[in-house]
């Protein structure tokens, strides 16, 4: 039981993370929180192929001196690293598509309170 | 709404950290990720990484070897999305230069 | 050496496009357009290309930096493969042909460039998307895609940023979804590669870390596919982007998350694990027949043709979920048949609302009258082929996917999803006769009899409009006379391993 | 947006401290091959240079060391450094980034390290190019429509 959680604390701390973020997406009304819940939710994810890739023996996966290693336990698997490399330049990217939407809404509507707007998506005929 | 959208929410989790228990413990040398050859008997990528990144590559950052070279396509991808990003903004809140209101 | 590059070519030639449009857009904005083209053109050509090499040789995997598959990343050109990438490529070149005009007339002049790079990457993420044998690979595609459209529709009318707004947070919650499964799959297997893992996971077993982790996988495609539950993003987006994008999105942009789960279940995990140890398939079924109803009555209740459409893309989608959910090789014909039906018949409709748009300045079903027969009788004409296609009478192409999904239906003895597609039928007909009784049987009322005395000038969209309209709806046809050879030659052969 | 130019401190700090930043943003990229780095940090690194200028100068005179129009055709211009280099590895005969059969070195593990370097340089342009660009338009005035 004690080496289930020894072993599992991370992963549960940040799912709870996860779900923190969601919970910004779906609860908060304004779309700028939305953005931030977002933000959290993918960093979330991010957090949990690091904290996958780790080893307790391990160190960087840069090799030291150009010299092959014979066995893998010395270095932590650099795979989700790269995978995550990837992701984060994909949240930056849809942070950034998400502000120019929200500069264009505000632009337009002076608002950017969710229910506000959804009563400008409902009422108004063109 | 709101009460029944945060019990969802919290069903959600309990089934992530019910499932997380069946992932190998953090930091476990011996789990399936670190083995050199997959249960089926297939090479593992991780480790084929660790021990040749630098023969192949001549490059000691395994990260940047896999980056740019074993899984390339990957970062190309990745270019793609943030140019899709500026092109979206261009789109979106780029004035028209002067030359056009004429 | 192209034969050698074949299978990524498609892909390539897209991201090519898209790179090279804004540089090309610095000497002359006009030729965005037609570098568009042309991308599209070679691409459709090397694709149906693809699909005959394909089904003389069988399937071809090609590594991208000459790494094999577990170290680097591979494409899988299989006949299942091959076939969506002509379907997807050839539906929008032609959707293509008839944007120049219709964008011209909706979107700035310098806001054109930006659009069609987008254009050209969201294509590149589906075919993307279609091909590759690896999953982080697919999330990278996915999201390329993805965020492209959410230009794509942000480009639209006033309301367009807050729809493409809302579709944003959805689909990025469903990308992150999608990554976690990955994420969980990765850990407990220790690869990426499909096929890999398809030898990996039986000798693992059943685990809570499998189950959460397919979950999760089909959560995400499914917010992008607009399962029934998950469909809220669609029907605004659709609307209020522009018609260009409306047309260029409906027939295959949702398409991509149904071959994505498509392609998890059957092909990676396998029909006795989705049915029998984790029964996700039924679930699915039930989703997606829930859908077909929820989408068809919704559908009857709009006013606005493009709304009405989308109500009925979350309908149709429905289907295809429906088909895949079967895990039989009826439903999955007529899954993947539908992929391709649907794609003509909603791109004709689309088109057709387009042209109305165009010509008409708005598409309210409410303002429709026997006028419009008049001044645009072959645009008309083509809505009623699509409509009839909807419906499913028996020479289009809608009649023969039902066929196939009732032939699965009764192969699973499940009656009850017979009865929904039946019933389906009977609503998709009260919606689109309601249109075709607008425009053709109608008589005129007391207001227009003015307008009688003076007879009514045909104004008709000009040639490059109308030509890719017609070319679909007489496609309804031709593709319907032809389905067994599709079926026969085709996608018979791409059923999953084990059928 | 409003310049600060009339604050000597920042003014003169940041405009001592951007060019140390720009020469740390190329040493990451090309030294992404010996230790933590490669394109994505340094071209971050790179435009974080340029917009602490832009910060603290003004977007006027900010254009003098990068003008706003730049941004997209360079940010694709990096993209297809990128695509160039796998496409030349078709050229050559091989699959697409496969720098095996790049024409570059004699051993074939440099051959592989330059092919990395090339990738690494266009993925640094683009990133940098593309989050200038990015910000520009993000403080851009309101459009007319």
């Amino acid at each position: 039981m004690i080496d289930v959680f020894v072993g599992h604390y991370s992963y549960w701390f940040i799912l709870v993370l996860l779900v923190i973020g969601l919970y910004g997406i779906i609860f908060k009304k304004n779309l700028v929180k939305k953005v931030i819940g977002l933000s959290i939710f993918q960093v979330a994810i991010i957090l949990f192929y690091v904290a996958g890739a780790s080893k307790w023996t391990a160190t960087v996966p840069v090799l030291e001196h150009g010299v092959q290693p014979e066995v893998t336990v010395q270095y932590i698997n650099p795979l989700p690293h790269t995978l995550m490399l990837t992701a984060i330049v994909v949240g930056v990217a849809i942070s950034g598509v998400a502000f120019a939407l929200i500069i264009r809404i505000y632009r337009r509507y002076r608002t950017l309170d969710e229910d506000t707007l959804l009563k400008y998506m409902n009422d108004d005929k063109e | 709404m709101k009460y029944i959208n945060a019990f969802i929410l919290l069903v959600f989790l309990s089934l992530l950290i019910y499932a997380s228990t069946g992932l190998p413990n953090r930091g476990d040398i011996d789990a399936v990720v670190n083995r050199d050859r997959s249960p089926s008997g297939t090479q593992n990528a991780s480790s084929y990484y660790i021990r040749n990144a630098y023969k192949d590559t001549h490059t000691p950052n395994m990260v940047t070897a896999i980056l740019a070279d074993y899984r390339a396509f990957d970062t190309l991808g990745e270019e793609t999305v943030i140019l899709t990003a500026g092109l979206i903004c261009f789109l979106l809140l780029r004035k028209r230069r002067k030359d056009d209101e004429e | 050496m192209i034969k050698n590059n074949a299978p990524a070519l498609a892909p390539l030639i897209f991201l090519f496009a898209g790179i090279i449009i804004p540089l090309v857009a610095l000497k002359l904005r006009s030729l965005a357009y037609y570098v568009a083209l042309a991308a599209t053109l070679a691409a459709t050509i090397v694709s149906i290309f693809n699909l005959f090499s394909v089904l003389e040789t069988g399937p071809i995997r090609y590594y991208f930096g000459g790494w094999p598959p577990p170290i680097g990343i591979e494409y899988v050109l299989d006949p299942l493969s091959a076939f969506l990438t002509a379907v997807i490529n050839g539906i929008t070149f032609i959707v293509l042909i008839h944007a120049g005009k219709i964008v011209e007339k909706e979107i700035l002049e310098h806001r054109r460039v930006p659009y069609y790079a987008l254009v050209m990457l969201f294509l590149c993420g589906c075919n993307g998307i279609i091909l590759t044998g690896d999953f982080f690979n697919l999330y990278v595609f996915l999201e390329i895609s993805s965020l492209a459209l959410y230009g794509m529709v942000a480009a639209g009318d006033k309301k367009a940023p807050i729809s493409a707004f809302r579709y944003l947070i959805m689909g990025t919650v469903g990308g992150g979804f999608y990554l976690l499964g990955v994420g969980f799959l990765y850990f407990h297997t220790g690869s990426l590669n499909m096929a890999d893992i398809k030898e990996i996971l039986p000798v693992l077993g059943t685990n809570p870390v499998v189950i959460v982790a397919l979950s999760l996988m089909i959560l995400g495609l499914g917010i992008k596919m607009a399962l029934f539950p998950l469909h809220g993003w669609l029907p605004d987006a659709y609307t209020h982007a522009p018609s260009a994008s409306s047309s260029i999105m409906a027939p295959i942009g949702v398409k991509i998350g149904a071959y994505g789960i498509l392609r998890i279940l059957l092909f990676v995990f396998g029909i006795k694990f989705v049915t029998q140890v984790f029964p996700i398939a039924q679930i699915i079924t039930w989703l997606s027949a829930a859908g077909i109803i929820y989408g068809s009555i919704m559908a009857i209740s709009q006013d606005e043709m493009k709304r009405m459409l989308a109500y009925s893309s979350i309908s149709q989608i429905g289907y295809i979920g429906l088909g895949i959910g079967l895990a039989n090789p009826f439903g999955i014909i007529g899954a993947v048949l539908h992929i391709l039906n649907h794609g003509l018949m909603k791109a004709c409709l689309f088109l057709v609302a387009g042209n109305f748009r165009m010509k008409l300045g708005h598409s309210n079903i409410n303002d429709f009258n026997d006028t419009l027969r008049k001044k645009m009788p072959w645009t008309t004409a083509a809505f009623a082929a699509g409509a009839l296609a909807m419906v499913g009478i028996p020479p289009t192409v809608g009649f023969f996917s039902k066929w196939y999904l009732v032939l699965g239906t009764i192969e699973n003895k499940s009656w009850h999803f017979l009865v929904v597609i039946l019933l389906s039928s009977l609503l998709n007909a009260v919606y689109f006769f309601r249109i075709i009784e607008k425009i053709y049987f109608k008589s005129q009322h007391g207001s227009q009899v003015n307008e009688e005395k003076q007879p009514i000038k045909r104004s008709e969209v000009t040639a490059s409009m109308l030509v890719p309209t017609l070319v679909l709806a007489v496609a309804l046809f031709i593709f319907g006379l032809l389905n067994t050879l599709i079926v026969k030659g085709v996608l018979m052969k791409a059923l999953p391993p084990g059928m | 947006m409003k310049s600060n130019a009339d604050n000597p401190i920042t003014t003169l700090i940041s405009s001592i401290v951007a060019p140390f930043i720009l020469l740390f943003g190329m040493y990451i990229i090309v030294h992404g091959h010996y230790s933590p780095g490669g394109g994505f940090q340094g071209g971050a690194m790179l435009a974080a240079s340029v917009i602490l200028l832009r910060l603290v100068l003004g977007s006027e005179i900010g254009q003098l060391q990068f003008k706003s129009t730049w941004g997209t055709p360079l940010g694709s211009l990096g993209v297809l450094i990128y695509f160039g280099t796998g496409l030349a590895a078709v050229f050559f005969g091989g699959t697409f980034l496969n720098y095996h059969f790049l024409p570059i070195a004699q051993e074939a593990s440099m051959k592989r390290s330059f092919g990395i370097l090339f990738v690494e340089i266009g993925v640094g342009l683009a990133v940098m190019a593309i989050l200038i660009a990015i910000y520009d338009d993000l403080l851009g005035e309101e459009p007319d429509d």
